[in-house]
């Protein structure tokens, strides 16, 4: 039985302060869940545990001793683990070698990797984790939820006393979350201390025994979970109360904005889906099921081997991105790190990427009217951030995927792709985020909302369409669409 | 204050620091060195590697490289002399040696951007092939007898400042505006940043891709003009090796060989320093055995100053 | 690269040595020549060419690029490729000691043009002295200079052989006028563009002086440029190689000198013996093709 | 199958049946090609630009680059020779002549990993002060008068394989366990593929870094043993040019200058055509003039046939 505790934590970057006081406290055994708006310094509290970096002044300590964690390997020496928000995975090497990197202790045989040995594990952990793969696959063929389960799987093979899951099933659907859990119950049985950060607060009351609320870096307060609930974890995190989680407005569907007809690509066949004018049409499905490839083939990225698009009423052919953004489709990416952000770049000049061409005159960048907009949607989306001019890289999780979003809202588009456009959302954002995706209804956009978070999914769309093994297994009407009947279909039932 | 920060930061002035205590170092030790004289010749001297710089800094910046810049210059160098020295009009010929330097950039841009191969490779090979075609184009000899009217364009100066360090430093002018400036330039960064992003937003990467390899052909095929012109005559030989200069001159400005950072006022130093290093050289008559050695330990003092940057790698 | 150091006599048109044409049809000569990027060696490939059309004999051109390993390999695919006779320009005199003995092995006669080995049976070499042209040289700017004044002195690529023998031949020479002091020595690398500007630099640092020797041609254009372009006058420039361009500015007066070599026929004169070395003739061991002074009014036509 | 497909794409053998093709033509172009002494020509003459490709292979794929290993070859070799030429014991002599080369590598590693410098710009200026250095020390003079042991050693065969050609391939199947089999391979790959995760799982990277560039420099001097040998003497100039040689067998072999991806049997490849090319076109008596071009065209046809690789580039 031991005791991590963290006590009166400060991290500044470069004069920035970011973390202001902070405390935690986690026992083996324990589930401790760690809430804030995005930018609230989640990530750089577990990231100080893990060594990664160092805190300007507090205390850690482990059974009452004061630790010093220096450096990565000590932490890892204390057994400390994390499950890193963005993905710390390796691309070009293979599922297996993903798991030996940082283990090779485990499969080592004197200097040689035991192959054997290690695919055998990895074998096991990936059953354990439920993730369909050979060990010897390429990582880089997996999805972003796939991988997800890679990087929980790490977590696995070493032995960790305390373990920080950082936004764990951001990218998981519902069955991938459930396994997650039952993981996350075998670890504490045998005495391992979880620290649990996730934007779902439904998930805390599920897993967590007590939350720490953080509010722009400071320490607010540590709640058992049985004596609080939705309400009071959301008004001690933004710190206001919100009302409604999940505002819906009602339009009267306009005209089809987009339609497919039998289409078929390299990785889906036969999906017929429509979307209307002043609609928001859900695609749902189990991580895998083909609903990014959809998002691709409507806007131009993968090439349609079958079948054909109509846009607006008449046929269209999209051999690029750039037909699909002149034509009026804005496709905002799941995967912000590798499609949506180019990382080195400014705020200002990510969101402003797609509508360069509009606000170019002789040729130049007129960057006072980007600048404007920049600001814009800082203040539209509440953006974290010191300056428009700061690198996209150094902003959090959260921030980051707002400015995904936000790039496309210059645009003016007819219909709008939206690949998990809340992932690692906090949930006042969230919710600014569903307020502006019924503005757009409003305006009579059309919206195709591709979502692995069930509620919001579920809330949101005015129908929803549900995916199975790369093909259209049916579609819900809103007064049909239930978590059981979206599962059924997902899972390749029927209606 | 901050603001000023900031440009430091942006705009890589690390390099312009080795730059400047080069300067003043060599002031110091040489007399002859700070005067306008010598000045002007460094910077005549850095005109031809200033203009493939400038090129090489668009190309590296989409994370590619083009190792074929000295070929190039070559090949459309004896074309343009072979027809002058043919008594094809001065202009014409100029002008049809532009126009192999492009299309000597479209071959490798295609290659590049459509067939997807390494920019490496793909120019290691023009750069064999061109050197070659330059071969069998000149036989092997230099091409002289050029018309006057031409040599004066190499050697002439206006206000006292030659010709071709105009030349460059309009390139470098346009090149920064059009990096800095242009929605063209924003877009090669958002392709060395990261190009399927800029891909999905909607950048035409593979034409992009091609411009910056024709740019690139075209600055050498002037760059060229500028040599033969200051010599009076094209040689098979001419350019070889450049491409290591204007590569040098880049990275030494602080741009990263893995694309979308760095900024071309650092190309500019970086070429300066290199000339200012064998203008300082030759100056101080340092026995020729130790040249390479000292210009090794510059070079190296010279990026230890930049480290900042390059953590950033 | 330049040129090592060979010379063509008058009589070195290949008069001596050549086997009557048509009666050798299948005789093939392999040549391995240490670069062609300059005219120099061009000039000499030319003449092993025409020679082997003229005489019917089938010519095998490698180009080492100034490699010594590349060379020897060259050699060696020559040997694989049984040639009759192998005619070998070297990179490096020390460095293709061990291909020659590699073709003594296979029993194929080498014959060396312009540059010798220092090791190895050599049937016959064809050059003049590098150090000698060296001396012409000072020789030539002691004579213009009248004894007095300063002079520079351009290098060729260091640590090659054409450089150290040169550079050697020079500094004994002009060390005799104790009247001249050599005020820079500085590599261009044998560079006609390296050499414009490092010209220029040196004019920076030496306004004042009056010669300037540059160890070939290709550099003496290019300083030549750099004098042009400065407004000096009264600079006395010599070279070595008789590369026609230069030839062309020593009658006309820019230049002072040049210290002419004669690639053409010496790579005549190689086939040429190497014929009668197939058919078992002696030959000579030293082919001596002295060099040929240029200067103003000389009617020399270089190559 | 799968598997068989698998290692296709895994080994880069899209240059293997580019190397195959042109074995095919060659043999038909020209009798002599396809005999034992030829074939054993061609093992010989690539042996030092093998030797020096494989370190380069490690160097390269932690997204790195090696411009100095020509420099460092002609370095150490110097040395040893030197040593030599004064009678120290030849083992000895080609020890120390190791462990200079050894030592170019690790100031290369030390600035690259631990000053956290672009390894372009670090190894361009070690490469100029390493030549330097040997200018220096040898005065421009080649060394020759070596033991005769010693050239038995580079010119010697065993069962009628080349010595160098052995100690080449050794060289090439530790490389391949090291790389592909070992810890320190896959770490070296990890590296590779995404630094910042690399060190954040624990891989102690500054020190991995220095160590490939130590592999560089310690092979460059084997390849400096092994060319000294062959020649009989060290030549001051020696190995320039060879970095070039030593990356495009790299790149052409299908490793990615980005790191993290690519195979040493690639690089084996990559060597072999570079030596074929060189050897075909001499049997063929090609016009040198018309060598180039021809050489250029090749390289872009074997690179073509690789594209699917370099796709994911
Ligand atoms: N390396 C860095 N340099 C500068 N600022 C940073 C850096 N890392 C984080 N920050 C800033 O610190 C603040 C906290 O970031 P952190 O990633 O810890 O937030 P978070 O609570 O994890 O948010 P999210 O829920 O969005 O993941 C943010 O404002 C972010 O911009
Ligand atoms: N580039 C690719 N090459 C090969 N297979 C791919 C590629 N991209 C995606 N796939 C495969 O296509 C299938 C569907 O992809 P993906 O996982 O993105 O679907 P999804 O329904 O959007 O799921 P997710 O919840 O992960 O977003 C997966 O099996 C995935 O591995
Ligand atoms: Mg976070
Ligand atoms: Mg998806």
């Amino acid at each position: 039985m031991s005791v991590l505790k963290m006590t009166d934590i400060h991290k500044s970057f470069s004069g920035v302060s970011v973390l202001r006081g902070v405390h935690l406290t986690v026992q083996s055994g324990e589930v401790v869940g760690l809430l804030g708006e995005n930018g609230a310094g989640k990530s750089t509290l577990m990231k100080i545990l893990t060594g990664e970096y160092r805190a300007d002044s507090g205390e850690i300590t482990l059974d009452g001793q004061s630790v010093s964690l220096d450096s990565i390997h000590r932490a890892k020496q204390l057994g400390f683990g994390m499950i890193h928000q963005e993905l710390n995975l390796f691309q070009n090497l293979s599922i297996a070698e993903n798991f030996l990197i940082g283990n090779e202790h485990h499969f080592n045989h004197s200097g040689f990797v035991n192959y054997r040995q290690l695919n055998e594990r990895v074998k096991q952990i990936l059953q354990l984790v439920n993730l369909q793969r050979t060990p010897t696959e390429l990582l880089s063929s997996l999805g972003v939820g796939e991988q997800q389960l890679v990087e929980i799987g790490k977590s696995l093979l070493q032995k960790v006393r305390f373990l920080a899951m950082d936004e764990p099933t951001s990218a998981l659907s519902q069955a991938e979350t459930e396994r997650l859990f039952q993981i996350i119950q075998s670890l504490c049985e045998q005495g391992v201390g979880v620290i649990y950060i996730s934007h779902r607060l439904d998930e805390l009351f599920h897993i967590t025994h007590r939350v720490t609320v953080l509010r722009d870096g400071k320490f607010i307060a540590t709640k058992p979970v049985q004596e609080t609930n939705e309400e009071e974890l959301v008004s001690l995190m933004v710190g206001r109360s919100i009302e409604d989680r999940y505002p819906t407005v009602h339009v009267n569907p306009g005209p089809i904005v987009m339609k497919t007809v039998g289409l078929q690509t390299a990785f889906v066949k036969n999906v017929d889906l429509t979307v209307c004018a002043g609609e928001i049409v859900g695609l749902g499905g189990l991580m895998g099921s083909g609903r990014t490839e959809v998002a691709r083939a409507l806007t131009g990225v993968d090439r349609v081997t079958s079948g054909h698009l109509q846009y607006m009423g008449n046929p269209i052919q999209l051999r690029s991105p750039q037909e699909a953004i002149r034509a009026g489709i804005a496709y905002v990416t799941e995967d912000r790190k590798e499609l949506g952000l180019v990382l080195p770049f400014s705020l200002r000049a990510n969101v402003s990427l797609p509508t360069l061409p509009a606000r170019t005159r002789f040729g130049l960048v007129q960057r006072d009217v980007e600048r404007d907009f920049a600001r814009d949607v800082v203040e539209m989306l509440h953006i974290k951030v010191h300056d428009i001019e700061d690198p996209v890289e150094s902003l959090s999780g959260g921030n980051q995927q707002k400015v995904v979003l936000a790039k496309w809202l210059a645009q003016k588009p007819s219909l709008f792709v939206l690949d998990e456009p809340t992932r690692g959302v906090d949930v006042g954002a969230k919710q600014e985020i569903y307020q502006l995706m019924n503005e757009l209804k409003q305006q009579g956009k059309a919206i195709l909302l591709i979502s692995s978070d069930l509620p919001e999914l579920l809330a949101m769309s005015d129908r929803v369409y549900v995916m199975h093994e790369g093909h259209l297994q049916g579609e819900l009407p809103k007064q049909l669409v239930t978590e059981e009947a979206v599962m059924r279909l997902a899972t390749g039932g029927s209606m | 204050m901050e603001r000023f920060g900031a440009v430091i930061r942006r705009y890589h002035l690390g390099p312009l620091i080795g730059l400047v205590i080069l300067l003043f170092v060599l002031s110091v030790l040489s007399h002859q060195f700070f005067t306008f004289g010598n000045l002007r010749n460094v910077a005549l001297q850095t005109s031809v590697n200033a203009l493939l710089a400038v090129g090489m800094t668009f190309v590296i910046l989409t994370a590619g490289i083009d190792l074929s810049v000295g070929s190039s210059l070559a090949l459309s160098s004896a074309i343009s002399a072979g027809l002058m020295a043919s008594h094809l009009n001065v202009w014409l010929s100029a002008l049809v040696g532009i126009a192999v330097g492009a299309a000597c950039g479209l071959l490798n841009g295609v290659f590049v951007a459509y067939a997807r191969l390494a920019p490496f490779i793909v120019t290691l090979g023009t750069m064999t092939l061109y050197r070659g075609l330059t071969e069998i184009y000149t036989n092997g000899n230099p091409i002289f007898n050029l018309p006057n009217g031409f040599s004066n364009f190499g050697s002439g100066s206006v206000l006292s400042i030659p010709i071709p360090v105009i030349l460059a430093a309009l390139v470098f002018i346009l090149g920064w505006i059009t990096l800095h400036r242009s929605t063209y330039g924003r877009r090669i960064y958002a392709i060395g940043g990261n190009e399927r992003v800029a891909y999905l937003a909607g950048v035409p990467v593979k034409k992009y891709l091609v411009s910056v390899y024709v740019i690139s052909g075209v600055l050498a095929s002037i760059a060229g003009l500028v040599l033969t012109s200051r010599l009076s005559s094209a040689e098979p030989t001419a350019g070889t090796g450049y491409e290591l200069d204007a590569i040098t001159a880049v990275v030494l400005g602080g741009t990263s060989l893995f694309g979308g950072e760095g900024a071309i006022l650092g190309t500019l130093v970086g070429a300066l320093i290199l000339g200012v290093i064998s203008n300082g050289l030759n100056l101080l008559n340092v026995n020729s055995f130790y040249q390479d050695a000292i210009k090794g330990l510059i070079i190296l003092a010279a990026i230890m100053l930049d480290r900042k940057k390059a953590n950033s790698r | 690269g330049t040129a090592g150091v060979s010379n063509t006599n008058s009589s070195g048109t290949g008069n001596g040595a050549s086997g009557s044409g048509g009666t050798s049809g299948q005789y093939t000569v392999g040549f391995a020549v240490s670069t062609t990027n300059n005219p120099f060696f061009v000039a000499m490939e030319n003449g092993v060419q025409q020679e082997g059309q003229a005489k019917g004999v089938k010519v095998i051109v490698d180009n080492g690029n100034n490699d010594p390993s590349t060379q020897m390999n060259q050699v060696q695919d020559l040997i694989q490729q049984k040639v009759n006779v192998i005619l070998l320009n070297p990179v490096s005199s020390q460095s293709l000691s061990s291909a020659v003995k590699a073709a003594n092995q296979a029993n194929i006669p080498v014959i060396t043009l312009d540059r010798s080995v220092d090791s190895g049976k050599v049937a016959c070499y064809i050059a003049s002295n590098s150090v000698d042209a060296g001396k012409m040289a000072a020789q030539q700017l002691i004579k213009a200079l009248n004894g007095k004044g300063q002079v520079v002195e351009l290098q060729g690529v260091m640590g090659t052989s054409a450089e150290r023998d040169r550079e050697k031949g020079f500094d004994q020479e002009i060390s005799t006028a104790p009247g001249i002091q050599v005020v820079a020595r500085q590599s261009a690398n044998f560079d006609r563009s390296t050499a414009l500007n490092v010209m220029q630099n040196i004019l920076q640092a030496h306004p004042h002086i009056q010669g300037v020797f540059a160890q070939n041609d290709e550099m003496a254009l290019g300083a030549l440029k750099a004098i042009q372009q400065s407004g000096k006058s009264g600079i006395s420039l010599v070279g070595i190689d008789g590369e026609q361009e230069a030839v062309l500015d020593v009658q006309s007066g820019l230049m002072y000198a040049d210290i002419a070599q004669q690639p053409t026929q010496e790579g005549k004169l190689g086939v040429d013996y190497a014929l009668d070395a197939i058919k078992g003739k002696s030959i000579p061991t030293r082919v001596n093709s002295p060099l040929q002074l240029v200067t103003k009014g000389s009617t020399f036509k270089g190559f």
